[in-house]
């Protein structure tokens, strides 16, 4: 498998084989040896704000419980009983004192501790070693201001260097303002017919496609009043943001202009007040790239494999895989907790409107991710390639930047990076072959690579 | 018949430790063992078939499955019965669509091909285009299955030649299966019609379910005793004069206070009826047996059929997938109980274990998660844990086969996995050990109903 | 919701509102929005809704802010989605999906105002889509309708899918 | 034993008013209504004493068979119950233990091809309908059941109460792991 897998991804010319988003056997690698692997999200703090608070989310296709501790601290476990194999717990997310199986009532505390199991001195005489039947618990896991992730492997790196340079631009949302971030509303969970890579990649760095596949939304939003902001993306515009990546297999497109986040708004005005009166406070915190021309810009960051957040739109999006040609995408809009009442509205309001379930922006997509997908299940066209070879070889550092970067939002920099992290990982046996590579650690062929 | 496979040959072994008392999640899920299962356990087990009332009359047949092959069961003219394979042997289609009738001839929808009941070819459209030598009528019947055998009304049919007889199969577990089918003259039947559904779940669960598993009831059915008990709970148990008793990975638990079962029946009358009757069936089956009837207990024939005695109801669990199974629901009474009765058992069994059932809704939402939580790589790796009442095994004068004290207990569970072990691992079942030696030879009940033969 | 008013709608404004349900969902199918846009109030409120499953006992407050909203909409923004689609631009709906839907279980009960009427319907979306499959949603649906002259317009609508998990890869349809 | 004297038409030509159609009608989507929202008092009380509600179980057969399978009630049945009966099942519900139905199913009637027809009897009426009942649950479990009804309903007073309903099920195997739902 590991030679095929080398043949398959060419990060250097461009190239894919689109048997990886069809071939059952690259799909069951790909749970083990990404989603078994890196760390992945599970929950805002925000989500679970007090003790006993859940939320139930997918690692892979495991399913599992994420719960706020009575010390504070948060632990997942797998959602599966360790009697008969049951999941414990079929509700989305609540309040809970224990997890009790509805097949013969063994109940969990919190802490994942086998707590409670009818009949134990009747059926068992007292000799059922409880301590080694509490939930299977998730060995790792870790929060990065808000963001809780968690990791199957002991090998792993800590989260905060598996995150590396991406944090740069995390905390553009994460600790722009004192009060930090949160997540607002119920999950939107949609099931989409693609592989999970195909999504991942048209928002880490598919700049190209707005234009054309968005082109009624942008008809329709076209009608508001935009006050005069720049979008940037809508045409080639190679000064008006930037493609990153090279960050251990995190890709950022960010414009620069401190405000384009907000551009499909009908009634933008709260907004941008709100992003006027807090600007010192943010370049205070940042410094002045990232406060002046980051925060507030349409800024799309995708943390490898399946997470995807973007500040200025402010929706945030994991996607779970349910097979090699089916995902289950949940969606959140995101927001900062000091911005007042009516702005938090007003981001809701327009999530619908632009990137919900229902959102104007999102309609397009999801049928055009279903036909790649399905587009490469035949005999033949398995054995074609799709490319990802625009702008080739244009990339290189920037002032005040991390990262390996390539100028404007319109080009296949990251995704050529998004595909060679698959394939660095799918190759990779343990933790310790997988490279890491932030900005520093570059060498000249591998920025000459990208 | 020798059944051999291209595909892996894990050693099945590693997926469980019955001393230590766990299983390996990936045998509810993985997909390959599914198909060896469906080799080596359902082409080379006695299967239930049918029960001898549903089809009475010559040329009655009913359609059923063994494994995941389609088969009739149609009774000939001479009373017997025989089972052959639900597909044409021209180009394959189905040659009967419906689950039972009457019928002389099974006729093909395709080309006309027409077979009697006994699967012989006898012709066919447009027969002249065949020339001479073209077809051998003889050796384009439908394919019987290799045997085909009752006990007291229930008929089981095997695709393995080599298989041992019936009453070797069930061996001592007649001594228990007496209890529902031999309590009353006249023997049993089955209420007309059968109930079908689909659960998303691994067929061995609701076997397993069913052979051992006394301990959910209290729990996963709080809701269904506590209505058709007048908000009473499920019954404590008495854990010293409760059993497990496992043969050959068949199971049987029971309690021996006679009316548990009953109870949550819900049906007073039912209940009065097996009252009257009791002290017969003390001299039929003798006293030990005439107080288990009745209590709460519950019962799997390995390796797909369920029933409960006292409750009355009666089902198999047909494999669909390694994530699939479908469950027939079945009335089985005695054949001289008054018609008010046959009612009253039919009403409570559909309230009870139907679909809509007050018990059976609770049942499938767990056997659904327990397989489906499968699917995660990680998850699936994890074991499960089998252990209960691990130290309880004893001899008992009366009860035969293996014998645990007390109904909360997973040593029947042990047995069937144990018996599937047994098989999965034996190219050759005559070299299979039998669990335990037959203690009671000849069972002195046993006797054969007309139509029991072999081919 | 359960109570029911003593007295009933007269038979021909539940006839009449029966009929403007079924006109409306004609409308939809033939994706005659303007027609549509036709039989909104000008203060309509439209809205759909996704609920997370919660356990019957959870006492936990609901979530700090907002539902899970799919629509909230109002006039203007109706309007804005039904530009989208009278683009020429949405490639998605070109070649166009076949809808279907059946409205049915029409309950007209009077309330107050005399000139409104609150109106319980099930909606079933049946969506043949360019991929070829078929898509159901089902949808109970709680409305209420005013009498302006001989017209009755919808001014608020209050859907809820019974799907936790949308079964389809948009949901470029009105319900 | 069959069960067909009074659910069988008895005259052609008894089509009910406009009135008594519409408030039947009206009727069912509220019965409707009420089963999705798990209004199972209120449903409760739509029914009659004498209640008899039959959902048979059906085998797929050649047309020659003449087995009666939808009126013989001594076949297998999804329900054959009285009022008492009914109320058994729903007892389940009110113990809080009923696991299954938490988190809660969510359901939708749809009722459809309302007929009315006048019967023998002054104040009961015959109702002929086809129902479509959806249910999800869980991350994505879904079922449908269609089939079609035949009630009678007695007025009583303002109001209308259930007395016979015999709902088919339009399925052989039914797709599901139960039947938590009426229809």
């Amino acid at each position: 498998m590991n030679d095929n897998i080398a043949d398959l991804v060419d990060s250097r010319t461009g190239r894919q084989s689109r048997s990886i988003y069809a071939s059952e056997d690259i799909y069951r690698q790909e749970l083990e040896r990404i989603f078994g692997r890196c760390w992945l999200f599970l929950v805002h703090t925000s989500q679970i704000p007090k003790p006993g608070d859940y939320f139930r989310t997918f690692m892979g296709e495991d399913d599992v419980i994420v719960i706020r501790q009575k010390d504070g601290s948060i632990k997942a476990f797998l959602n599966s009983c360790t009697h008969r194999g049951n999941r414990v717990c079929r509700a989305d997310r609540g309040n809970a004192r224990a997890f009790t199986c509805n097949y013969h009532g063994w109940s969990f505390s919190p802490d994942g501790a086998l707590s409670g199991v009818p009949l134990e001195n009747e059926a068992y005489f007292g000799e059922l070693d409880r301590a080694k039947f509490g939930l299977i618990p998730v060995p790792k896991v870790a929060e990065y201001k808000g963001l809780v992730f968690g990791c199957w492997d002991a090998n792993s790196p800590s989260l905060d260097d598996y995150l590396g340079d991406v944090k740069f631009f995390l905390d553009v949302w994460l600790d722009a303002m004192p009060g930090g971030s949160a997540l607002l509303g119920e999950t939107q969970k949609m099931v989409l017919g693609t592989n999970w890579k195909l999504p991942v990649e048209n928002v880490c760095g598919d700049g190209y496609h707005l234009g054309w596949a968005h082109a009624g939304a942008m008809a329709a939003v076209q009608s508001m009043d935009l006050t005069g902001l720049s979008v940037g993306n809508s045409g080639v515009d190679l000064d008006g943001g930037l493609s990153v990546a090279g960050m251990n297999g995190h890709m950022v497109l960010s414009a620069l202009d401190g405000v384009s986040g907000y551009a499909f708004y009908p009634d933008p005005k709260p907004i941008l007040e709100y992003l006027e009166a807090n600007r010192q406070t943010v370049i205070d915190r940042l410094g002045e790239v990232r406060g002046r021309q980051v925060w507030g810009a349409q800024v799309n960051i995708t943390i490898f494999p399946n997470l995807q957040l973007l500040p200025g739109l402010n929706w945030f999006r994991v996607y779970h895989p349910k097979g090699p040609g089916q995902i289950e995408q949940w969606t959140w809009a995101m927001a900062e907790n000091d911005m007042p009442e009516a702005v938090k509205a007003q981001i809701l309001e327009n999530q619908c409107l632009t990137f919900g379930l229902a959102g104007l922006f999102d309609n397009d997509d999801g049928d055009n991710l279903t036909a790649c997908t399905e587009q490469s299940r035949g005999w033949r066209t398995a054995q074609m390639d799709v490319y990802t070879n625009m702008a080739l070889g244009r990339s290189g550092k920037r002032e005040g930047f991390p990262g390996d970067i390539a100028a404007g939002l319109v080009s296949e920099h990251n995704q050529r990076y998004f595909y060679r992290r698959w394939q660095e990982h799918m190759m990779a046996e343990t933790w310790a072959e997988v490279p890491t590579y932030n900005i520093n650690s570059l060498t000249e062929q591998e920025a000459e690579h990208a | 018949m020798r059944f051999e496979r291209i595909g892996r040959e894990p050693d099945y072994s590693r997926y469980m430790d019955l001393k230590e008392g766990w299983l390996d999640r990936r045998i509810f899920s993985d997909a390959d063992i599914y198909e060896e299962e469906l080799y080596r356990i359902f082409a080379r087990s006695w299967l239930f078939v049918a029960h001898e009332s549903q089809i009475p009359s010559s040329g009655d047949f009913l359609t059923t499955h063994m494994g995941e092959d389609a088969v009739i069961v149609a009774r000939q003219p001479d009373g017997s019965i025989r089972v052959m394979l639900n597909s044409c042997p021209h180009r394959g289609n189905k040659v009967c669509f419906a689950d039972a009738g009457n019928t002389r001839r099974f006729v093909c929808n395709y080309h006309g091909w027409a077979f009697d009941t006994a699967g012989d070819l006898k012709g066919m459209h447009e027969e002249y285009c065949y020339d001479n030598g073209d077809i051998d009528f003889k050796n384009h019947g439908l394919k019987n299955v290799a045997k085909v055998s009752s006990y007291k009304g229930l008929v089981f049919a095997t695709f393995n030649g080599d298989a041992p007889s019936l009453e070797a199969w069930l061996g001592d577990f007649r001594w228990y299966l007496d209890m529902i089918l031999d309590n009353e003259e006249g023997g049993t039947e089955f209420i007309g019609g059968c109930i079908k559904s689909v659960m998303s779940a691994n067929w061995k669960f609701g076997v397993e379910n069913f052979i051992g598993d006394a301990y959910h009831a209290g729990w996963t059915h709080d809701s269904g005793c506590r209505s058709m008990n007048d908000g009473m709970p499920f019954p404590p148990i008495d854990m010293e004069n409760s059993y497990h008793a496992s043969v050959n990975g068949h199971g049987w638990e029971f309690g021996t206070e006679g009316v548990g079962d009953l109870v949550l029946l819900g049906r007073p009358k039912v209940m009065d009826y097996y009252n009257k009757i009791r002290p017969k069936m003390a001299e039929r089956l003798g006293e030990m047996r005439s107080k288990i009837f009745g209590s709460v207990a519950s019962a799997s024939i390995f390796p797909n059929v369920s029933f409960l005695p006292g409750i009355s109801t009666f089902r198999q669990w047909q494999p669909k997938g390694p994530m699939q199974f479908e469950l027939k629901t079945w009335v089985i009474v005695n054949k001289n109980m008054p018609d008010d009765i046959k009612e009253e058992v039919t009403k409570g069994v559909m309230q009870t274990f139907g679909p809509g059932g007050t018990f059976e809704m609770d049942d499938g939402e767990n056997w659904e998660n327990c397989t489906t939580v499968n699917r995660g790589v990680v998850t699936r790796h994890e074991r499960l844990h089998y252990r209960c009442g691990i130290g309880r095994q004893i001899e008992h004068d009366t009860l035969p086969g293996i014998v645990y004290r007390g109904q909360y207990n997973d040593a029947n569970q042990r047995g069937f996995y144990q018996r599937w072990l047994d098989m999965m691992t034996h190219d050759e079942l005559g070299k299979m050990p039998a669990r335990p030696e037959p203690q009671l030879g000849n069972v002195a009940e046993t006797r054969d109903l007309p139509g029991l033969f072999a081919l | 919701m359960l109570d029911r008013p003593l007295a009933p709608p007269p038979v021909e404004v539940i006839v009449a509102v029966t009929q403007a349900l079924h006109r409306e969902a004609r409308l939809l199918d033939n994706e005659d929005f303007e027609g549509w846009l036709a039989m909104l109030g000008k203060d309509v409120s439209y809205r759909l809704e996704l609920k997370s499953r919660r356990f019957r006992a959870d006492r936990s407050p609901p979530l700090p802010f907002g539902p899970g909203v799919i629509f909230n909409e109002d006039l203007g923004r109706l309007k804005m989605r039904v530009d989208r689609l009278k683009s020429g631009f949405v490639w998605a709906e070109d070649p166009p999906n076949y809808i279907r839907r059946a409205v049915s279980n029409v309950e007209v009960l009077a309330t107050q105002p005399d000139n409104e009427v609150r109106v319980h319907s099930v909606l079933v979306m049946h969506r043949n889509r360019i991929d070829g499959t078929t898509r159901l949603l089902t949808a109970a649906r709680t409305d209420l309708w005013r009498g302006e002259g001989q017209a009755w317009l919808l001014a608020a609508r209050d859907i809820v899918l019974d799907h936790s998990v949308l079964p389809d890869s948009n949901l470029n349809a009105f319900f | 034993m069959t069960d067909t004297a009074t659910l069988e038409r008895t005259r052609e030509g008894t089509t009910a008013s406009l009135e008594l159609t519409h408030a039947l009608t009206q009727t069912l989507y509220r019965e409707a209504r009420l089963l999705d929202d798990e209004h199972y008092k209120a449903w409760t009380s739509m029914l009659a004493e004498d209640l008899h509600y039959h959902m048979p179980g059906i085998e797929t057969r050649y047309r020659r068979d003449k087995t009666e399978q939808v009126t013989d009630l001594t076949r297998m049945a999804y329900y054959n119950d009285s009022k008492p009966e009914i109320l058994k099942r729903l007892s389940r519900l009110e113990t809080g233990t009923a696991w299954s139905e938490d988190p809660a199913t969510r359901y939708t009637h749809i009722i459809t091809n309302v007929e009315v027809e006048l019967t023998e009897k002054a104040d009961e009426f015959r109702v002929y309908s086809n129902f479509y009942a959806y249910r999800n649950r869980n991350e994505r479990d879904e079922d449908s059941l269609i089939g079609n009804r035949i009630d009678i309903w007695r007025q009583v007073g303002n109001d209308f109460q259930l007395v016979k309903r015999r709902a088919i099920l339009k399925h052989n195997v039914m797709l599901s792991k139960n039947l938590n739902i009426y229809v």
